[in-house]
């Protein structure tokens, strides 16, 4: 039999102003299964917590409703109190006598009566409670980081300073990501790998990480803690210890014109190869889709060549099976082709680029070692247009959002044309200049003021080719939309910012959502930015949206630090509102039927089969399990359930009917 | 006689129309006290069973209330509701129950005027519908 | 029904299967559910108009599952059950032979429960006018009028279960009904419990009754059930695009969700 | 004492009416002929005519299937028990067959065994009988199987039969038939001649039901009940439409303020009826219910109370979905070794 008490709270005269609480304690006597009822006035103060300390000791009491106000203001002060006096704290609840009653009513013996009511159905719902306890769930403290752009090593350093395990995986044969195929940056323009080439180095040498590059992710099972995940590592075609990295072998192939990927195609690779002289670990692959060996059978001019006799044509893609505690994805983005645009082309005028195009002719380290000259003939263009927004903003292509980095990088490109080519004209073409951050207006007002680059507003309508120039047509907004044509030697398309090719398959084999353009999704748009709505799982830089350096720098740290409070404790707890599946004696075991429906319905993937078999192993029946480690307690499988094989702790059926039957 | 006062019952999610009602009364927004409140994690959670005992016990009036679409805390719990709310009032009207007094809507935590406006405007159609007595008549119905 | 009778016969003979469900001759003009176990006794098997009722239900039946391996036969209705309780994870390919019975009562070979699939869903799964039109006449009613309509039939209701028992996907080992702790829906056979019963069975079985009628048909004082879920099925083609039968992979109307469901009447 | 009366066909709307007048209840046989009810009335109009037998029995009048045995109230924390003093409206159930007529015998055997039950017995005080004999019947009927026959009296207190003209014989059985005769003498004429058998349907007898019953516990673990009961679905329609079928389950409904028991009809063919706490069911499969059922009313019955459960108005097979012929299985077991 529960032994209930109820305690009312005047908090001040906002209670007691509008209720009376000496009708409402004695109603409250009055309910079956109640044993004390008290009001004072500030329930939360000392005082009033002792009372309730007391009452717990001297009528030995099995529940504990306390009147007063919003449980999400006082719940855990109430509940702290109870374990304290050493009751469970989920036989504690709160009836919501202020927000929901005292503060919404005038005073009156129906507000009153209200009260009384609001109290009953907490009785009701407390004289079910049951003493529940935090879940634990083992952690294993290695965190998978998918992805070694910026955002990925960012936030694998972070993890494996504080000091827990890292695996980095790379699809390419190098990390560095889009970040390394930068020439400056903006707003500092500080050389890109100047200021990357040493974290990459890092990585590679940090005790705690583990990288592998040219890798991909085969699959994920588990959850949050206990993730087991397989990891395809794919052939080199050479054995890495071997190999010295001297690049012998790719002198030697003969294949020379291919397009490489690192140089955005402005530049030729071999089809052995480095993709660039930085990269890490500086080991080549062999690109089986190009090689002679591979399509005919012959060549092997590379192993000839091999000092090191590193070469393995037969070399296997390798499995790799592991158990991480948390995986951050930072997989990153890519950018639209200019075979997008119609009307420029489809990308076959040579001289329209995109914007990383630019960046690999404006790098040091890039195929015209930093010279801007044209890709169809070498010359330097005397006249340059940069177009913003291509594509980006623009809901008939698709693509209605902005792509937020373009503003930036098109004045650095402008800046970085006119510093190479000082009596050149460079004109962009915009829609509005988006400069939000440190120093970002202020570098555009210099590449306008300082460098002389010519700001139109408007857009561009066609550009064609005409006697080795390119026509730029376009409007200028500005001018009451007067058209303006300019002939350009060279146009670089400043073009959207897109989700990954992959990113959806990505995203299934992970278990996160995905937005409408196939970025990954975030748990909260506000609160929980860097966590997806499968627990454990992290998101970091522009594979959630489009972002600059500093923005995904900060992500990833922000997701390394979550990382980092998940391993903090060799345990996880949560809260044990949670879903649990009936069971009972045999014969029945449970009146699930294994219908699981449950399983297509729980947002969470936490539902699991679990087979119910006799002692000599033959199987009875399959039945749904919760996993406790990643049910989130919404409670949609248990409305489901027609069975009612599944409630909710906490918010149980029987709780909810009481409640119900109280009204 | 005094007028007819109806009895609303209100279930509604944690996260958003809670936490709004909660609003509205730290904003002292004013509403008819004629609703008793039952919190649940989430829509999702909401049985149809539940809306069918509050009638059962006596209610005028419901109110079911929870998040706006991709709001949800558990990202999808309102979605499934709202499916099961559609076949349900689909079934219920089929059946020649009086579905105005089964109000469904979306109440965010920083709506809480909206919070009192859908209990008032409740109340008053349900005060002008009356007792339910269709419901209320079962009760006794076929017991001998 | 000669080819039916042999291809039943090669089962058992084979060894393929220990028991053929099929129909036989009943009380009277009535035909009734058999189970052939012998060769020679597939001369009985029956097949014409008045073979109606829904032989899945057999399917999960606990004696009939002792009898071993059976092959049944089957109609729409049936092959659309059959493929629901395999969408639900209660039954799997290779389990039992399925004699798929067309229209024109030919004689039809599955090789599998996605070639059951292809089947229904190249058949026309629209109600049939007679069928729609039994729903426009009660939808037409005024609301007052419905309710005294329902309440009428349902107050004939003795709470005897035929409809849950004859349907297949009623197979709930422990139906909420049954479920007392708390006790939702009030298993006395006055108003109030009829109208919980009917109410709730029709929910639980909205995206998965197959519309093959055996509830109305079970019912001993004729309550037209059948038009409750039926109801719901339509809504939920119309609203959601899904019809419950039609595929092995589950694909519950009510596990899945469309951002975009109509909800004009959510404030 | 039973005496032949004449009672012209429409003599029977003054008849109703006295009855009526007199404050009793009538309940007789309405509706369509796939489904006739027993329905309260106030005369003869509209009531069915040709039928074999209707839906459900008429045990109802005196065994309802939702009953309320008593009301609480919650009072602060005591609970306030209000018993029921049943009073039940004196009723005349018109137009029963025999066999249902002789069912009550059944019901009573029940409710009168260890336990005198007042709600059963007040009911049944103040219900009079007037019975038809069949002048047809059908396959599914097997009253003279089980001792009763078309124009059996047993049960009834005026059973009438109607001849070839549409008049009614009609036999005063009891006082309680006396006593609705008194309410209007002027309607019974003498009788030229009581012989009844030529309006009688004839009713072939299948069995020698002492037989069965002492055959019946030899064949407890004999494989026919699972034969027999493979079709078998588990509903509960056969015992509901049963006359004698007797077993019932006790609900309390109650919400905050106040509470009732119900007595409430159930069945043996249901799983949940044994299915115990712990989970165990010893009637687990429907072929142990299905002999349990069959036990119950032909082994159980006679030997504890001497009556049989069974009265062959074959109402459980055709209501059955599963097409369960009660009669074809009990032959069965006859011949079963």
């Amino acid at each position: 039999m529960s032994r209930i008490g109820v305690f009312l709270c005047h908090c001040g005269e906002n209670i007691a102003g509008t209720v009376d609480p000496g009708k409402v304690v004695e109603a409250a006597n009055r309910i079956p299964g109640v044993v004390h009822s008290v009001d004072y006035k500030y329930m939360c103060s000392d005082p009033g917590q002792n009372l309730i300390r007391e009452a717990m000791r001297d009528k030995r009491l099995t529940g504990v409703v306390v009147a007063a106000c919003s449980p999400r203001m006082h719940e855990p002060t109430f509940r702290r109190v109870c374990a304290e006096s050493g009751l469970n704290p989920f036989l504690c609840e709160m009836a919501n006598v202020r927000e929901h009653c005292s503060w919404v009513h005038e005073k009156s013996e129906l507000t009153t009566a209200k009260a009384i009511d609001l109290v009953r159905i907490m009785v009701e719902k407390a004289k079910r409670n049951r003493p529940l306890f935090p879940i634990k769930v083992p952690v294993t403290k290695t965190a998978l980081v998918l992805g070694g752009g910026i955002a990925g090593i960012q936030a694998s350093l972070d993890i494996a300073n504080a000091g827990y395990k890292v695996l980095l995986v790379e699809r390419d044969p190098s990390i560095g990501g889009h970040m390394a195929q930068l020439s400056e940056t903006f707003p500092t323009l500080d050389c890109s790998q100047c200021i990357l080439t040493p974290r990459m180095v890092e990585v590679a040498q940090h005790p705690n990480i583990t990288l592998h590059t040219y890798s991909e992710l085969e699959s994920v099972d588990g959850f949050i803690g206990n993730f087991k995940v397989k990891i395809r590592k794919k052939a080199r075609g050479i054995d890495e210890k071997l190999c010295t990295g001297c690049g012998v072998c790719a002198q030697k192939c003969p294949l020379k014109k291919i397009p490489s990927e690192f140089n955005a195609a402005m530049g030729m690779r071999t089809a052995i190869y480095t993709p660039f002289p930085q990269a890490v670990p500086n080991k080549p692959v062999i690109d089986k889709k190009r090689c002679t060996y591979y399509l005919k059978g012959k060549c092997k001019a590379c192993e000839k060549a091999c000092p090191a006799e590193a070469i393995r044509f037969d070399q296997p893609d390798e499995i790799i099976e592991v158990e991480t505690g948390a995986i951050v994805c930072t997989t990153g983005f890519e950018v639209l082709s200019t075979e997008f645009f119609p009307e420029y082309g489809y990308g076959k005028p040579k001289d329209i680029i995109t914007g990383l195009q630019f960046e690999r002719l404006a790098s040091a380290s890039g195929p015209t070692l930093g010279a801007i000259r044209r890709p169809s003939d070498g010359k330097e263009p005397e006249t340059v247009v940069f177009i913003a927004c291509a594509g980006s903003r623009d809901p008939a292509k698709g693509i209605e959002y902005c792509s937020k980095i373009c503003c930036m990088y098109t004045a650095k490109h402008a800046m970085l044309y006119k510093h190479k080519v000082h009596q050149g004209n460079a004109y962009v073409f915009y829609m509005d200049i988006r400069a939000g951050g440190k120093m970002y207006e202020e570098f555009v007002r210099r590449a306008i003021e300082e460098d002389g680059v010519k700001y139109i507003r408007g857009r561009v309508s066609r550009v064609y080719e005409q006697d080795g120039k390119l026509i730029v047509k376009g409007a200028d907004t500005l001018l009451g939309a007067q058209p303006v044509e300019i002939e350009a030697d060279l146009v670089v398309l400043a073009t959207a910012m897109v989700a990954n090719s992959g990113a959806e398959e990505l995203a299934k084999k992970i278990h996160v959502s995905y937005d409408s353009y196939h970025f990954l999704a975030e748990a909260h748009p506000k609160l929980r930015p860097v966590e997806t709505n499968t627990a454990g799982i992290f998101l970091a830089g522009a594979c959630q949206a489009p972002r600059d350096i500093p923005e995904t720098v900060a992500q990833a740290s922000a997701a390394a630090s979550k990382v980092a409070a998940l391993f903090s404790a060799d345990e996880l707890s949560r809260e044990p509102v949670i879903a649990v599946v009936h069971r009972t004696a045999p014969p029945i075991f449970s009146i699930c039927e294994g219908c699981f429906m449950c399983e297509q319905a729980c947002p969470f993937q936490a539902i699991e089969r679990e087979e119910i078999k006799t002692r000599d192993g033959k199987l009875i029946k399959v039945v749904a399990k919760v996993n406790p480690g990643v049910c989130q307690g919404c409670g949609t499988c248990v409305a489901l359930c027609r069975a009612k094989a599944i409630d909710l702790q906490g918010f149980t059926n029987e709780q909810v009917y009481a409640e119900v039957m109280a009204v | 006689m005094a007028e007819f006062e109806p009895k609303i019952v209100a279930f509604v999610c944690n996260w958003c129309t809670y936490a709004g009602a909660d609003l509205t009364g730290t904003s002292r927004i004013k509403y008819a006290h004629n609703v008793r409140m039952i919190r649940l994690p989430c829509t999702g959670r909401i049985d149809f069973m539940l809306l069918l005992k509050a009638f059962a016990r006596g209610a005028d009036g419901v109110i079911v209330s929870g998040c706006h679409p991709g709001d949800c805390h558990y990202t999808a719990g309102n979605y499934h509701a709202r499916r099961r709310w559609i076949l349900f009032r689909q079934l219920l009207d089929f059946l020649g129950f009086d579905i105005r007094r089964l109000h469904f809507a979306w109440v965010s935590a920083a709506e809480g005027a909206k919070w009192a406006e859908t209990v008032n405007s409740v109340v008053e159609e349900v005060r002008r519908l009356g007792p339910f007595q269709n419901y209320q008549q079962l009760a006794r119905a076929g017991i001998e | 029904m000669d080819q039916l009778r042999k291809k039943a016969r090669e089962l058992l003979e084979s060894g393929a299967v220990k028991t053929v469900i099929g129909y036989g001759q009943g009380s009277g003009k009535a035909v009734r559910a058999v189970f052939i176990r012998q060769p020679e006794q597939t001369e009985k098997l029956i097949l014409d108009e008045r073979c109606r009722q829904n032989l899945a239900v057999y399917l999960l039946k606990p004696e009939v599952k002792n009898l071993g391996k059976p092959a049944v036969v089957a109609r729409l209705p049936v092959l659309r059950s059959i493929l629901q309780l395999a969408a639900e994870s209660q039954l799997a390919d290779g389990q039992m032979v399925i004699l798929g019975i067309s229209p024109d009562g030919q004689l039809l070979d599955f090789a599998s429960l996605k070639a059951v699939a292809d089947y229904v869903s190249a058949q026309s799964l629209e109600l049939p006018p007679p069928e729609r039109e039994q729903l426009e006449q009660i939808e037409k009613k005024s609301p007052a009028e419905r309710w005294n309509f329902w309440q009428e039939e349902f107050s004939r209701c003795v709470k005897c279960y035929a409809c849950r028992a004859s349907c297949p996907l009623c197979y709930c080992s422990r139906c909420a009904v049954e479920c007392n702790q708390p006790q939702w829906i009030s298993s006395a056979s006055h108003a109030r419990g009829n109208l919980e019963w009917h109410l709730v069975r029709a929910m639980h079985l909205a995206g998965r009754c197959v519309n093959c009628g055996d509830c109305a048909r079970a019912c001993p004082v004729g309550i037209p059930l059948n038009l409750l879920t039926r109801k719901l099925g339509e809504e939920v083609f119309k609203d959601f695009g899904l019809r419950a039968g039609t595929t092995p992979e589950l694909k519950y109307a009510l596990a899945t969700f469309r951002p975009e469901d109509q909800e004009d009447f959510i404030r | 004492m039973a005496q032949a009366k004449l009672l012209k066909n429409d003599s029977l709307k003054g008849l109703f009416a006295k009855l009526k007048a007199s404050g009793r209840r009538i309940l007789a046989p309405r509706g369509k002929p796939e489904r006739i009810l027993f329905e309260e009335v106030s005369s003869p109009e509209g009531m069915a005519s040709k039928y074999i037998q209707t839906t459900l029995s008429a045990k109802s009048a005196v065994f309802p299937r939702c009953e309320e045995l008593f009301q609480y109230r919650f009072e602060g924390k005591d609970v306030k028990i209000e018993d029921r003093q049943l009073d039940p409206p004196p009723t005349v159930i018109f137009g029963l067959r025999p066999c249902d007529a002789s069912s009550f015998a059944v019901l009573n055997a029940v409710f009168s065994w260890d336990y005198q039950d007042a709600f059963f017995k007040s009911r049944l005080k103040n219900t009079a009988v007037i019975g038809i004999s069949c002048r047809e019947s059908d396959q599914y009927c097997f009253c003279t199987s089980v001792g009763g026959g078309p124009g059996d009296t047993k049960g009834s207190d005026i059973l009438l039969t109607r001849q070839d003209s549409g008049d009614y014989l009609a036999e005063i059985l009891t006082a309680k038939g006396q006593e609705l005769v008194s309410l209007a003498p002027e309607l019974f004429a003498p009788a030229p001649s009581a012989e009844k058998g030529k309006f009688l349907a004839q009713v072939p007898a299948h069995f020698e039901v002492k037989e069965l019953s002492q055959k019946l516990p030899r064949l407890f673990d004999s494989g026919i009940w699972v034969e027999q009961s493979l079709r078998c679905l588990g509903c509960g329609a056969c015992a509901f439409v049963c006359p004698t079928c007797v077993c019932f389950d006790i609900q309390d409904e109650a919400d905050r303020e106040a509470g009732s028991r119900l007595r409430c009809w159930d069945s043996c063919g249901f799983s949940l009826f044994t299915l115990h706490t712990s989970g165990h069911n010893p009637r687990s499969v429907q072929s142990q219910r299905w002999r349990q059922r069959l036990m119950h009313k032909f082994s159980y019955f006679p030997e504890r109370l001497e009556v049989l459960g069974c009265v062959g108005c074959g109402r459980c097979a055709r209501s059955c979905p599963a097409d369960m012929n009660l009669l074809e299985h009990l032959q069965a077991i006859m011949e079963a070794p």
